[in-house]
């Protein structure tokens, strides 16, 4: 058994923008996800940030082919994920869970708590019979932090924070190995963040599992997560321990994107140097030419970012794709 | 009180009537805003921090909203009383207001020309040629590129960040003397959100408006707000210079969500406040955190009476005034 | 069934799921209500009323007095009779059930039709939903009911006469189903595919379940509140479309009477029987109007988000 | 946008033709010809009859006669001896257009006015009452309404005349009668429309910059809350379209609709023909009018 359990081999997902009219064609493409490799051993947490739009969710989404990724490989536990098919596929499932931003949106309002957790258990007739699948859903709620006594309640009964725990407990129900935990805090009231990280936290400890944690907080990835990488417009940019990352980041939009996370200390906010990036971030449907960050950067050179787009090279013992970053 | 106070908030009571019963939304607030001040109204979602905002221009819909009680004295007036038409002389022209959502803020059917210069045709009584050019003024002071050519465009042909400072151009108009932010940034991505507040505090400084500050921030808090006002079920539970209150806290609430918060510069274990933001239909007579409260006592179930001035301290019977204290 | 019995978790609380709030929410719409339980009377009147009538007066839909001749709204006729002495009441009675059955039948075939079709398009996707969804467009921007005029003045009923059933009523049957699908099948379409993009749904891949389980147990369910308040909604249309073609003398025929057959007559000798008009038309209307009234009702409880739609 | 107009009305020929197919294979299929009905026709008349309308020709050079006479306007009626169905079109058209947009315009303004007062008005008196009648107005069949309209204002009180098409004393009941059901629909949607965008966060800051309520409502409501009006313009010019048809029975006014009952009825297969392709042509256009109208009153939505 490989200590490696994810490995994404230069991952892309381009998206076709059709044109108007009687016989659509495709005008473009919107590169969401342009190209991004990682690994991830078995019990690591890795954080995946970046701003809006720069492709970490479909990042996650495409591992996990909820997304059909358009070019390079994903490799779980030694199986190639995109040459599975029917299924196989279903079973891999089984192993590779998501738990989703929106607690509203990602619960069946038409179906009980228990129902929603034990679903897994029946797609995979891994338990079975009325009884049976309630207790082992009751199960899953205590663990969660549940009262175990709700499980015949439906979700709209349920707080914004409850709600993420019971997506939490049907992610855990078939017993996976990995989770992509798409945003999972960023849609809860701030006193209830914490209470759900601790949760991954503790179940991540617990059971070994390993999580690709998406993010835009970079406060919140550098709590929970062993490595990071960091995401503009559908690359990393930058990829190395939360240490580096966070306390001493080589890339130029990294350095911004830290001096930029607002800290609860007016002492500190008084004294940091913050790094104000002008200007937008450009449209994936066509990314600039050279370095993508080249537009909005505050240490680019004259003509070698425009024109020539930067490998992922080591500095300081983590990976960064900036041609001047030591 | 000294004489550059702007607004002083006396006994604040906004309620709602739902099916769920009488909801009281902002039970009790007092505070005041001087002059050239930040004031930050932290608070997590339900706490009554956004309604208090616009209880203040009357802007809460009625029904189902109720104004049941308090005083909001602004230049000697009072803007829960004065005749509709006086009020709208304030709106927009001496009071201000910006909001969260920038997508949703501005109207989608006019243009951004016309949008802004009714503001000065109504305030100011420019004619239109004057307006338009003050108007593509307030475009190049807000930051956005080429303000000529975008002013005639469509609030959907800017983005987040953009539309952001087209509203503070529109909120800074007439120069006001209050301005109402209510959650910013909270749309905007983080590298945007430090350019937006960047602007908003380095404006309010140049033209020495007095700003109320609504997040559920406290990094943005630490950053930008010279006084911070913490609430919680619809009651402000302490108060005081950011400095103070963020780094000595008084009531266990705030404490709570210090400790809860996720930080960037260090990663120490999160301990989260437990439980769930209160049923507001329901409250009892003590105090509302009690339940969650890790210090709760018997003498929690009366509310508990305000410790120290009212510009430095907590409502909290384990609070010593802050200062006192010390 | 495998694993031994857990002990039983100290209690259970049950909860009330979305139909339950839908139907405390639907309790507290009044006029809705009463709508409701008027159009349960009309119902029953139209359904046993005849053949009560029948059994302790005698009279029928087709029974003629032309010795009676047309008589006033009396306490032996309530509705009055008719230029050929038949009883206003059966007829109305008689008529509704015809209005009624055009109207159910046609809406049941619509439901079947446009679920399907909206469903099946929105749930495959790509290019089968693109050329699904243009005939539907090309459809309703075509003048449908000149075409249905059309076939049901060219088509003999006795030529499509199927099981005994009158083919007035096969042709009518059919004819207004197949054009009162189309907007159904854009709704659940649209709601097919925007429930596609719900989290939830993805969840359901994501967990491994298969596409079939999806459809019926993740979406389907999702997508009945808005079809049942649709189709309340498509009663009375298709009640008024089947009343118009008979009042053109296009539908149902004599001596059988539908409420649009009763109306045309009565609209012929209002100058002097005014009743004729006013009992048949005042019973369509204040059905139709319950109806409006149950389909809002309905649209308030079941989707309470709704925006009204044309 | 031209290339877009251009385009559609491109378009509109392919569907027309296709239209024109349907309703010539219906007509194919039907049993019987157009002139079967009328037994005391020679053997010998109905063969020169079958011959004149090229009935005894194979279908596609059938269609082809249809087609190409309906483009230049000479196609024959076939039971209006000496009439072309360009020339009744011409003649009777006009008056269904002026009955159409009489009711369309009352439609507008009551339905506008009445849900914008019900919408700033909401829960008052005013509002239950409007709401009321025009759930009423959606639920009294126009051809209930007309004959009881006529019952009351003609017969009893004598005000206008009851029936026939000359001068706007005439004009009045027909378009009340056609328009009141849309007035009702268009209030629905005016106030619902209404209440929804009064809630938008736009308008709040349109409160928030102190304009007055009416510059609020006039400004920056009102497009917002027409939008679901205009959508609905397009399906209500078809109902209003085959609304005129009973209208005109009622009413006996001489329009489009009320001949092609008539040759429905008459099996006057060229005139049918004519009309099902004259209709869908005008809606056609219709809807594209609708659509362009709908990108003025909203700039995000665009035209390509």
């Amino acid at each position: 058994m490989s200590d490696v359990l994810l490995d994404v081999r230069d991952l892309q997902v381009h998206f076709p923008v059709m044109g108007k009219g009687v016989f659509p064609k495709v005008t473009g493409h919107v590169r969401a996800v342009d190209g991004v490799s990682f690994q991830l051993r078995r019990g690591e947490i890795l954080g995946l940030v970046g701003e809006s739009g720069c492709g970490k969710s479909t990042t996650g989404r495409a591992i996990l082919r909820l997304i059909e990724p358009t070019g390079g490989r994903v490799v779980f536990d030694g199986q190639d994920v995109g040459a599975l098919r029917g299924e196989d596929l279903r079973q891999l499932r089984r192993r590779m869970q998501i738990i989703f931003q929106d607690p509203y949106a990602s619960l069946n309002p038409r179906m009980t708590v228990g129902d929603i957790i034990a679903e897994p258990l029946r797609a995979h007739g891994l338990v079975s019979g009325r009884q049976a699948l309630q207790a082992r859903a009751q199960e899953l709620m205590t663990r969660c932090g549940l009262d175990p006594k709700f499980v015949r309640r439906y979700p709209h009964e349920f707080s914004g924070g409850q709600r993420q725990r019971i997506g939490i407990a049907r992610a855990l129900a078939s017993g996976p190995d990995l989770i992509v935990c798409d945003e999972p805090i960023s849609a809860l009231d701030v006193s209830i963040q914490a209470q759900i990280l601790n949760l991954l936290q503790r179940l991540a400890r617990d059971e070994g599992l390993s999580y690709v944690f998406i993010a835009h907080d970079l406060a919140a990835v550098r709590h929970l997560c062993d490595r990071i990488a960091v995401m503009y417009l559908g690359r990393i940019v930058e990829l190395g321990t939360y240490a580096q990352i966070c306390d001493a980041p080589a890339h130029p939009y990294t350095q911004a994107l830290v001096s930029a996370a607002p800290v609860p200390d007016p002492r500190i906010e008084r004294t940091r140097q913050r790094i104000v990036l002008q200007g937008e971030v450009p449209s994936p449907l066509s990314p600039p030419s050279g370095c993508r960050f080249h537009t909005r950067c505050p240490a680019r050179q004259p003509t070698r970012c425009h024109d020539e787009e930067p490998d992922a090279r080591e500095v300081r013992g983590r990976q960064v794709a900036c041609h001047w970053a030591e | 009180m000294s004489g550059d106070v702007v607004l002083q908030v006396d006994d604040l009571r906004t309620h709602f009537r739902t099916d769920g019963g009488l909801v009281k939304a902002v039970d009790g607030v007092s505070f005041e805003v001087r002059r050239g001040e930040i004031l930050g109204l932290v608070g997590e979602s339900g706490s009554g921090k956004s309604v208090t905002n616009l209880s203040i221009l009357r802007l809460v819909p009625t029904p189902p909203g109720i104004h049941a009680g308090g005083r909001i004295l602004f230049d000697g007036t009072d803007l829960l009383t004065v005749p509709e038409r006086q009020l709208r002389a304030y709106r927009g022209n001496r009071i201000a207001m910006i909001f969260q959502d920038p997508m949703t803020s501005l109207n989608p059917y006019l243009r951004v020309s016309r949008q802004l210069t009714e503001v000065l045709e109504l305030h100011e009584g420019l004619d239109r040629g004057a307006a338009r050019r003050r108007a593509i003024e307030l475009l190049e002071m807000v930051g956005i590129p080429d303000p000529g050519g975008r002013i005639d465009q469509y609030p959907h042909q800017f983005s987040g960040g953009m539309r952001q400072r087209v509203m503070i151009a529109m909120a800074l108009a007439c120069k006001p003397e209050l301005l109402l932010a209510d959650e910013p940034t909270t749309a905007l991505d983080v590298t945007i959100q430090a350019q937006i507040l960047e602007l908003i505090a380095g404006l309010a400084r140049e033209l020495g408006t007095a700003v109320i500050l609504v997040t559920h921030d406290l990094g943005v808090v630490a950053g930008v707000a010279d006084q911070v006002a913490v609430m919680y079920a619809g009651r402000i539970v302490e108060r005081g210079p950011v400095d103070a209150v963020l780094t000595n806290p008084q009531h266990p609430y705030t404490a709570g969500l210090l400790a809860s918060v996720p930080r960037l510069d260090t990663r120490g274990a999160l301990t989260p406040i437990q439980g769930m933001p209160p049923d507001l239909t329901r409250l009892g007579a003590g105090c509302a955190f009690a339940p969650r409260c890790p210090k709760a006592f018997d003498r929690c179930a009366t509310y508990p009476a305000w410790a120290g001035t009212p510009a430095r301290g907590a409502a909290c019977w384990l609070a010593d005034g802050g200062e006192v204290g010390r | 069934m495998t694993e031994p019995k857990t002990e039983r978790a100290v209690e259970v609380v049950q909860g009330t799921s979305l139909w339950q709030d839908a139907w405390k929410r639907w309790r507290r719409h009044r006029v809705s209500v009463v709508s409701a339980v008027v159009l349960a009377v009309v119902l029953v009147a139209c359904l046993v009323g005849p053949p009560i009538v029948e059994l302790v007066w005698g009279w029928t839909y087709a029974g003629q007095d032309v010795a009676l001749g047309p008589t006033a709204p009396s306490l032996s006729h309530p509705f009055g009779t008719d230029v050929l002495g038949r009883d206003v009441l059966v007829r109305t009675m008689h008529g509704g059930r015809v209005s009624l059955a055009v109207a159910f039948v046609a809406t049941f075939v619509s439901l079947v039709v446009g679920v399907t079709y909206g469903a099946v398009s929105g749930f495959v996707g790509g290019r089968v939903d693109a050329t699904m969804m243009r005939i539907v467009d090309l459809l309703l921007s075509t003048p449908y009911l000149l075409l249905v005029i059309v076939l049901m003045a060219v088509i003999p009923p006795s030529k499509v006469s199927i099981a005994g059933l009158d083919g007035s009523f096969v042709l009518m049957f059919g004819a207004l189903g197949l054009v009162s699908w189309l907007v159904l099948a854009r709704i659940v379409r649209g709601q097919v595919l925007s429930l596609k993009q719900r989290e939830f749904v993805e969840a359901a891949r994501a967990i491994g379940v298969r596409p079939w389980t999806i459809l019926f147990r993740h979406i389907v369910p999702n997508t009945l509140g808005p079809v049942i308040v649709y189709s309340t909604l498509t009663i009375p249309s298709v009640m008024l479309s089947e009343a118009f073609l008979s009042f053109l003398g296009l539908g149902i025929r004599e001596p059988q009477a539908s409420w649009g057959t009763l109306v045309n007559d009565g609209a012929n000798a209002m100058v002097v029987y005014p009743w004729l008009l006013l009992a048949p038309g005042m019973t369509m209307t204040v059905t139709l109007f319950c109806l409006n009234f149950l389909g809002d009702g309905l649209r308030d409880a079941l989707d309470p988000n709704a925006r009204e739609t044309a | 946008m031209l290339a877009f107009v251009s385009r559609r009305l491109l378009s509109v020929i392919p569907l027309v033709l296709l239209l024109a197919l349907i309703t010539f294979a219906l007509l194919q299929l039907a049993p019987g010809g157009p002139f079967d009905a009328e037994r005391n026709f020679p053997p010998e008349i109905q063969r020169q009859l079958e011959a004149r309308f090229q009935l005894d020709q194979p279908w596609w050079v059938q269609f082809g006669g249809y087609v190409s006479g309906l483009l230049d306007g000479t196609l024959p009626s076939m039971k209006r001896p000496g009439l072309t169905v360009g020339e009744l079109i011409a003649t009777s058209f006009p008056v269904s257009l002026l009955l159409g947009s009489l009711a369309m315009a009352f439609a507008l303004v009551l339905g506008i006015g009445s849900g914008l007062v019900s919408a700033l008005r909401q829960n008052s008196p005013w509002d239950w009452l409007s709401m009321g009648v025009a759930l009423i107005g959606i639920s009294v069949p126009s051809f209930v309404l007309g004959p009881l309209l006529i019952l009351v204002f003609a017969l009893w009180l004598g005000w206008v005349p009851p029936a026939r098409w000359d001068g706007p004393s005439t004009w009045i009941l027909p378009s009340i009668t056609l328009g009141l059901a849309y007035a009702a629909y268009i209030a629905r949607l005016t106030r619902a429309g209404m209440l929804e965008v009064v809630r938008a966060d736009y308008v709040r800051t349109a409160r928030a910059k102190g304009l007055s309520e009416s510059v609020v409502v006039a400004r920056h409501a009102l497009r917002g809350a027409m939008a679901p009006v205009v959508t609905f313009l397009g399906p209500a010019t078809a109902r209003i379209i085959t609304g005129t048809v009973v209208i005109e029975q009622i009413f006996q006014v001489p329009g489009l609709g009320y001949y092609f009952v008539q040759s429905a009825l008459d099996r006057d297969y060229s005139m049918v023909l004519g009309v099902v392709c004259f209709y869908s042509v005008i809606l056609m256009v219709a809807n594209l009018l609708v659509d362009v109208a709908y990108t003025w009153l909203d700039p995000r939505v665009e035209l390509a």
